[in-house]
Order: structure tokens, then C-alpha cells, then sequence
């Protein structure tokens, strides 16, 4: 069963939980969240800091597994940067992977490293930790008023 | 016994009777079974023990908790039923639907978490089963919310000449069956919902007898909340169903504290999860909720407007039969299109007990006592009444034995 | 797999095993199922199956309103069920014995008929599944009462050194689990109901993870309320017990209104049965009980003592195993006869959920989370564990698959 | 199956539920009680009327099934003009015949017309209905301070 293992645990994904990209809480942001997993108790705090429509910062503290550490990571990579409209967009295509159940097709192009998570939505129990902290980005960033 | 042509009897009877194993059974004496108690509980087709059993023996685990591959199974299975429930009501989302203990339970969650006061007020009906009355008369004495209830017309529907003054500015909930499981009445659940919605107040439908024999869509008759119980729709006992509208659900306070139902605890305090698991606490009914789903489902394929039709059918032949019977009287509606089927009567001289005693020795199963609506008995002058109650595996046979064995109980206690 | 001969093991155990067609599964990639999560819900014998079968397919019928022959059968087979509970309890009336959907509701039963006011306190332990600290939270913020605990020591036992100043002469509740479901400490307690007493206080005992694999005499252990849940002990889920004696659960007022736990109901005021009837409101989950019946005749055949003895052989045989697998931390009790079979561990540098994943595609089914104890993990500075837990058909191969799969994971996460 | 029938619907048992003895409920008495059998709604409303030791009267007013009624009429027969201490006995009697299971073998002697009962014990549900008004007169008897 270790193809199966190694379709979930791709090397991306175990180098961002080792060396996770923008850790860390910092101070400027207008917003922040704690969102937890209730099943297994899995935690991150995380707070957004936009300007003039561009996420200029999202910084978290996260507890958790490795898939959830690097999806907090390669979430991190993805939408700074960017400016709001695009990173709801970004949001919206890995959302759409990770509900897929395998089927969906990830465009390398726009979900970059996020493309590793193909696998994991293949195991439902795990669809939750991936998601982790897109959710809780998504709720701060419209806390900020970024969805406006 | 051979079926005489009735129109709108189910197409196959006999073949969906098969799907039945309990229709087999024979009872003392050798005499076969004609149950005629559905209304109490209904019987199991094959595929819902089928699929308890599947899960029993192949992917039994506890749900959302487990990570490994039985508990993605059995998980998979529980969701699944949520699924297939939200289709059969055709909710909205599937986070309507909330998984109780029976219809029961379901009732005294909205009893115990809509907020009540003094000064408030709660209106039920007459014809309720007693969970609508005595859940909301618990509600009303730890509150003090003042309870009321639509009366009963002489024959068996609801006393509307009142309605505008019962429900007021002030009542908060307006709570009634969509089915009497006494009176077979149906009442007009869209127009009391739209009522209830125009007084400010929430709609509570205990559909515990409609959903069994009725296309029930909580979007068409807007209702805010609804009830039914999985053992009258064909499934297994140990669960229910509460549906209500997302966002109402969502305001509730948490009903029971324990595990599924939280966000985070600590010692001091503790933040709760969402619908339908806030008000899912505890290891659910996950086998049962497998069984209700494969139940909802086997109904879906019969088609729940045939079912009704069947129904129909059998309630018009045995309210014609019965009207044979000598001293006979029929309490509730007499047109078999305005009531379900469920037939509550009186025969003189002899009482409900010994008449269901002396059916049961011919095989034929009926209720009888107070059917769990004593204010109901109690409007109408009696203390207790028989109860036919048939379903889709019911024939116009059955039905000629339930009148043949009334006959026999008139000369058992030799009456005229 | 050859068995080591480990004293203590289950006479017969393979064939045992063979009781439990689950066993027989096989997983993705053809792996064979190792199951250690039977602390989350056991698996279920073929007996138990079988009886639940044979009730729906033979005897179905609601119970106790109902008058028929089927009505008697499924009546006699409920109320057995509720006999061989109460003789698994060793209770000293069938009358003590309340079927509830789970423990959690019987938990939160108990949380809402107690009379509770300002100025009283209830005392539970920072090891309680989080049914037995939310059910009191909220019945604390309903009532005005003060909610206190008991803390741990760094050995994971209850820390009673401040027990005198915990249970004072305000206290009304002292509510604890028997066993621990995530460090596996067996608590005193009789000791603890004794306390209680002695303060006026009644005892509440969460026996969830004790029933199924130690004798549970509630007349030697003097306890007040004690409960526990059907899944665990080889029953189906959809039911629990709520025991209680029977002059305690004759002076609470009702739990949830409607069919079976009236007296008599008018309109405006009902009247309550007495226990059990009283807090079994609705139709109750029959072919669960009866499920639950064939459950604890079937540990009660191979006996409480045996299966004990079973269960601490392989809990001894784990603590071993475990322990030569570099950096794994056990929590909790590493002496086997002072624990339960569930142990949580730590491995450095793999999260729980890694390590869950990793074993169950060896087929190594286990819990990783905080298994509803969020308050006990918090206290040992962790955020979540792995479970394994054994019961009564798992073999010292089984133990050694797990050991096996925990260096697996160590390799695949690359750690030296 | 009407031999079952029969079994349970003796005779005796139906000429009394057609003619019930010392119905009606009348003014001397030192205790009234009211039983219900919830589970069908039957109603019993039962004085006694206690002097010196003895049962001098019981009269009742219930309504209920033929078996009900009969076992309220063969109640009244054996129990009024007793010492309490001898109707006790015989309600303990009574009670040891319907809750048998239909296995004991009444005693003509103390129980009369009761032992026509002995066919409703087989009927486990009807044992309910035979046991309400001895039930009632127990808890009106000790209410009277007849258990003394
Ligand atoms: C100690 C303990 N108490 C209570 C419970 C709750 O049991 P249930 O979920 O069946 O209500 C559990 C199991 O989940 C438990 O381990
Ligand atoms: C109209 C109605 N409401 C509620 C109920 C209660 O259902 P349950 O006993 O399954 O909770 C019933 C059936 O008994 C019923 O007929």
C-alpha cells in the first residue's frame, strides 16, 4: 500500500512540513482567526494583512499534521502577493480539488506545489486538514473587509 | 388470497410483499400473519436489514473520529444517509438534517432549545400524539410560556373558527402533526405554516405519520421545522429525523454536551460546532441511520405518490368494509382522500382490548388503547378506540379478514 | 500468525475470533485488518447480528402499546433485554436499568434532572470524555451551579490531594469515569462514591469504557448513577443505559415528554410513570436492546473475569512492544494491571494523523486525535494522540503487527 | 385458536363483566384511589371501607376491558367481609396466579371465581388489565391505615 501512502505524502508536501514557507505570527494584519479541526483537534492561528486589495501578508501559527502544516505553507506561497481577487480565485480552484474525491484535474499553472495535494483528496479523512487553513484564511481575509 | 382489482393498488403487490420477510411469519395456531399495525411501527423490507447487516459485518467503526479505512467507510455510510434523508424531504442542504433517536427526541431538542418566556405563548392541537403535548407542556412549565391548542370539529379537523386569536404576536412556536395517527386526518400544514410565519412564530410539523405515506417537501409547504421517525418509514428503530432551516438551526443553543458536538473544550468552557452536529452528541445511531437511508431510499424507488395512491386505495375499501360491520363507528374523516391510513373505531359493546384480543387470535394485528392521543380520545368521548392502520404492503384481502374477524368478535360476544 | 502462548490470553481465541465475521476483512492492497480501535466501538459477534435479524425479520412490532402476538414477542424480547442488562450490572431491580441512545444521553439525562441551583457545585475530573464535562458545563450555566474537577497527576491518576476541599458539604454531583478512554487509568471507585456520600453528594459513574472489560457490580462499587454505551460491549450503537437506583430515579422529575413515560395526559397537565418507563419517552430503540442483550449474554458466556484477564495480557504485551520503539512516549499507567487496554503514546517527529495514516495502509486500524479528552491532553501539554486499543479478540500478532508498522512509519518519515 | 380464546375468556369471567358485583361507588369509606393502566388508557376509581379490622366494603367505579371489569367484580366477592390480614393474602395469591406465566395452578379454596384467571396469565399483555383494580385496592387499603 505504500503507492497509495506516497500519492498522499508526495515529497512536496513533506519538504514545506519540514521547512514550512511564512511561519510564524507577525504583527501587522488586520484580521485574525483561530480555526480548529474538531475532529482530531488540529489548530492554526492566522492573520491577514492586506493593502490596497493585495494580500501583502498571511502569517500563522499552526498545530498539526503534516498535511495540514504544509497546505498552511504552500497557501502561504500562493497568495501573497497576489491581490484579493485572484487569491479567492486560487482559493476556489484548490477548495474544488480537495472536494473532488480524485477526479479533479489540478492546473499546475495556478495551484503551483498546491498540485501535490491531488492525493489527499483521495482520502477523506484527510480533506479536512488540507483545507485547515484556506478556511481560516478565507474567514480573516473577509473579516478584513478583503471580499469587498 | 386472491387480490381483487382495486384502482390505484400498488403495481406487484405481490411481488413487493417478498421484499417483506416478517409477511412470511405465520402465528399460533398456524394462522397467518395480517399485520395491520403500521401506524405503530412499520415492517422491514429485506434491503434494510441487508444493508445493517452489510455494515455490521464489513464496516462497522465509529464515524468522523476514525482516520482508518473502516472508519472512511462507515463514515462514508452515516454521510450518505444525511444525503439520501435531505432528498427524501427535499431540504435545501444536507446540514438540515439532523440525526435523532426517534421523532420523540426530535420534538423535545426544539421543546428544550427555542427560547420560551413569560408572556410567550405555544400553540399544539387537540389531535397530537402525546410527544407534541407533553414536550411543549415541559417547555411551558420551566418557562412559563402559556400553552393553547386548535380544538377539534365534530368530524375530526382541526377548529380553525379560532385560529386568529390562538396564534398571536406573542406565540413563539406553532406545533402540529401533518397526520393524525389517531384520526387519519390530514391537516393543512402549508397554510398553518403560512400562519404560524405571518404571527412571527416558528412552524413545528410532526410529520411522524405523513412522511410514511406522503410526498413530504419541507420546501413546498415552508415549514421551519419537521419531524419523523425512521421505524414508521420502514427503517429500524433507534433513530429520527429533525430537519429545520439551516439558519435556524444554527441560532439554537446546543440541546445535549458531549463529543461530536463541539468546536473546542476546555475545563471552564466550551465552543460548539455547527448543524447538524451540534446537535449530534455522542456516538449517533450509525447503523440505524445506514438502515433509514436504505428505507428512504426503497420508498423513493417505489415512489412516494404511488405509495400515497396505494394507501388511498386500501383506506377507501376498509372504510367501506368496515361500515358493513354492525354498531361499527368510525372516528375521523370518512372520505378516504382527505385522511391517511390510519382507521380508529368503536364497535358497541364490546371494548377496543378484547377486540383486538379476539383478532389476534384470527392473525389480524390492530391497535388498541388510547394510540398515545388521550386529549384526542377525550374529545371525542372516549376512553380508548381499535386502530387499523395499513401500508403499502397491505391487500384489499387483509383487509376483508379484518372484517370477517370483526364479525367474528360481534358473535365471539355474542351481540346481535 | 502463530500465537506466542502469553498467560492470560482468551482460551480459544481463534476460535473466538471466529465469532467476529468483520475480522475475516481484508483492506486496500489485500491487507488484513488489524483492528485496535475497539475503545472508539467494538466490533460486533455474529450472535449479536444474528438476534438483530431474527427480531426484524420475525418478530417486529412496537413494544408495550402494542396488544398482538408480535407486540408480546418483540414486548418480551425488549424487557429481556433490559433483565440481562440489569444482570450484567448485577442491579438489584430491573427497574434500575434506562435504555438512552448512548452514554452521552444518558450523561446529559442525569445533567438535566438534577436539581441543581447557585451556591451548589458539581466536581468531575480533567480526565472526563468530554460527555461527561459538556453535559455538566451546561448544566452549570443553566443552574448558577460551580463546576470543579479533580486534576492529574504526571503519572495520568486522578490527583486526590485536594479531595477534601473538592467534594464539600455543597456538593451535589460527583461525576468520573471508571476508566479512562485516553489514558486508560482505572480510577478507585468506590472509593470516589464513597467520598461523594459521605458528602451528600450522589455519585455519577462513567462506565463507558469499563463495561467491557471489567465486572461492573454496581452493588459493590455503592455508586448512585452509573452508565454506559451499547457500541462498546459488543452491541449495536443506538443505545446506551443510564443505571440508577431505583428511590433516585423515582424522585427526578421527567427527562423528555411523550409516549410510554406518561401516567395519564389531558390537555393542560400530564402525569408521569415511574422508572424506567419515565425517562424512556417514544418509541425506544427495540432491536438495539435486543442487541444489546445478546451483547452482554455473550460477554457474560466467556466471562467478565476472562475477558479482563485477556485484556490485561495483551495491554502488558503492548506496553512492551511499544516501548522498544525509539522515541514513543506512552501516556498514562505503564503498569497493565493498573490500566484499561487503550493506551495513547507520542512519537516524536510524527504527527498522530501521519502515524494513523501509516499504519492503516498496513491495515492498522488505530485512533489518532484526542478522543473526546481534550482537557486531559491540554494537561500533558499535548494537542493530540495515538490510540490503540485492544479488546477481547485481539492477538499478541496483532500487537506485534503495530509495533512492526510504527518502525515502518518512523522509516517512512525518514527518522533516524 | 379459540380454544386459547376460551382459555381466556371463560365464562365465569364474562358473566361478570356483564354483571359486575358491588359496582358503583358509595359514600362510607376511609381511603379512594385512582389507577390508570397507561399503556391502554384504562381507569379504575376504587374506595374501601375499612371497620375493625375488617374489609366492610369496596366499591368502585372503572371503565375497561371484559377483563378488567370481571377481576374488579371477583375482587369485591372475595375480599369484602374478610379480615385485611386474610384479603391480603388472598391478593397476594391473586398476584402470584396472574404473574405465573400461566405455570401455577390456582387453589379453588381461597380463590373462587378468580381461578377462572388462570387462562389470562398465558396472555401476558391482559395480565395488566386483570391486576389494575387488586392493584388499587391494595394502595387504598394501606391508605386507610389497613395494613396495620
Ligand atoms: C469514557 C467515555 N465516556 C463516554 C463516551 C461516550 O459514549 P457514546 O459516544 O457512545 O455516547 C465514551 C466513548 O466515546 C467514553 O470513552
Ligand atoms: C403523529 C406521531 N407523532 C410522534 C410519534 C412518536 O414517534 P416515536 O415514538 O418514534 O418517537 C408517533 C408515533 O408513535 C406519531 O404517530
Amino acid at each position: 500500500m505504500s503507492q497509495d501512502l506516497d500519492a498522499l505524502y508526495q515529497e512536496i508536501i513533506l519538504d514545506h512540513y519540514k521547512n514550512p514557507h511564512g511561519k510564524g505570527l507577525r504583527e501587522e494584519f488586520e484580521a485574525e482567526v483561530h480555526h480548529v479541526n474538531p475532529t482530531c483537534g488540529d489548530e492554526v492561528t492566522l492573520r491577514v494583512h492586506l493593502s490596497d486589495g493585495v494580500v501583502d501578508d498571511v502569517s500563522y501559527d499552526a498545530l498539526g499534521c503534516s498535511i495540514s502544516q504544509a497546505s498552511a505553507s504552500v497557501l502561504y506561497d500562493l497568495v501573497v502577493g497576489k491581490n484579493v481577487d485572484e487569491a479567492m480565485a486560487i482559493h476556489e480552484e484548490f477548495l474544488t480539488l480537495m472536494q473532488g474525491k480524485g477526479s479533479v484535474e489540478p492546473d499546475e499553472e495556478t495551484l503551483e506545489d498546491a498540485i501535490a495535494f491531488a492525493g489527499v483528496a483521495k482520502f477523506p479523512a484527510r480533506v479536512k486538514c488540507a483545507l485547515l487553513s484556506w478556511m481560516a484564511w478565507k474567514d480573516a481575509t473577509v473579516q478584513a473587509g478583503g471580499d469587498r | 388470497m386472491s387480490v381483487p382489482a382495486l384502482p390505484g393498488l400498488l403495481p406487484e403487490l405481490e411481488v413487493v410483499r417478498k421484499d417483506f420477510p416478517i409477511l412470511e411469519r405465520t402465528l399460533a395456531g398456524g394462522v397467518p400473519l395480517v399485520y395491520l399495525d403500521s401506524a405503530n411501527t412499520s415492517q422491514k423490507p429485506q434491503v434494510v436489514i441487508d444493508a445493517m447487516v452489510d455494515h455490521l459485518e464489513r464496516h462497522n467503526a465509529n464515524i468522523a473520529r476514525a482516520m482508518h479505512q473502516l472508519g472512511a467507510e462507515s463514515t462514508a455510510a452515516f454521510e450518505e444517509a444525511r444525503d439520501k434523508v435531505a432528498a427524501f424531504l427535499n431540504a435545501r442542504s444536507r446540514n438540515e438534517v439532523v440525526f435523532t433517536k426517534n421523532a420523540t427526541e426530535a420534538l423535545n431538542l426544539l421543546a428544550r432549545t427555542i427560547e420560551l418566556g413569560p408572556g410567550d405563548n405555544v400553540v399544539i392541537t387537540e389531535m397530537e400524539h402525546h410527544s407534541n403535548i407533553v414536550s411543549w407542556q415541559l417547555a411551558c412549565e420551566r418557562s412559563g410560556a402559556e400553552l393553547r391548542w386548535f380544538g377539534l370539529t365534530d368530524d375530526g379537523q382541526l377548529d380553525l373558527s379560532n385560529a386568529d386569536r390562538l396564534v398571536d404576536e406573542n406565540t413563539k412556536v406553532v406545533a402540529f402533526t401533518w397526520v393524525s395517527n389517531m384520526l387519519g386526518t390530514i391537516n393543512p400544514v402549508a397554510d398553518l405554516c403560512a400562519r404560524a410565519r405571518a404571527a412571527g412564530a416558528v412552524s413545528v410539523v410532526d410529520a411522524s405519520q405523513a412522511a410514511p405515506q406522503l410526498v413530504v417537501d419541507v420546501q413546498a409547504v415552508e415549514c421551519d421545522y419537521l419531524v419523523f421517525t425512521g421505524h414508521k418509514v420502514c427503517g429500524p428503530t433507534g433513530i429520527g429525523v429533525l430537519w429545520g432551516r439551516e439558519e435556524l438551526l444554527n441560532e439554537l443553543p446546543p440541546f445535549h454536551g458531549g463529543g461530536e458536538m463541539i468546536e473546542t473544550v476546555t475545563m471552564a468552557r466550551s465552543t460548539y460546532a455547527k448543524a447538524p452536529h451540534r446537535f449530534e452528541a455522542g456516538t449517533p445511531p450509525i447503523v440505524e441511520a445506514v438502515g433509514l437511508g436504505a428505507a428512504v431510499e426503497y420508498l423513493g424507488h417505489l415512489g412516494l405518490d404511488v405509495v400515497h395512491a396505494h394507501e388511498q386505495a386500501i383506506t377507501a375499501y376498509a372504510l367501506e368494509g368496515l361500515q358493513t360491520v354492525p354498531g361499527l363507528t368510525v372516528l375521523g374523516p370518512l372520505d378516504a382522500t382527505e385522511r391517511g391510513g390510519a382507521i380508529s373505531f368503536e364497535l358497541d359493546g364490546v371494548h377496543p382490548h378484547d377486540i383486538a384480543q379476539v383478532l389476534d387470535s384470527r392473525g389480524v394485528a390492530v391497535r388498541a388503547g388510547h394510540h398515545c392521543a388521550k386529549p384526542a380520545h377525550a374529545r371525542f368521548g372516549v376512553q380508548s378506540s381499535t386502530r387499523m392502520s395499513s401500508y403499502l404492503y397491505t391487500t384489499p384481502g387483509e383487509i376483508d379478514a379484518l372484517v370477517e374477524a370483526l364479525e367474528y368478535t360481534r358473535s365471539y360476544f355474542k351481540l346481535g
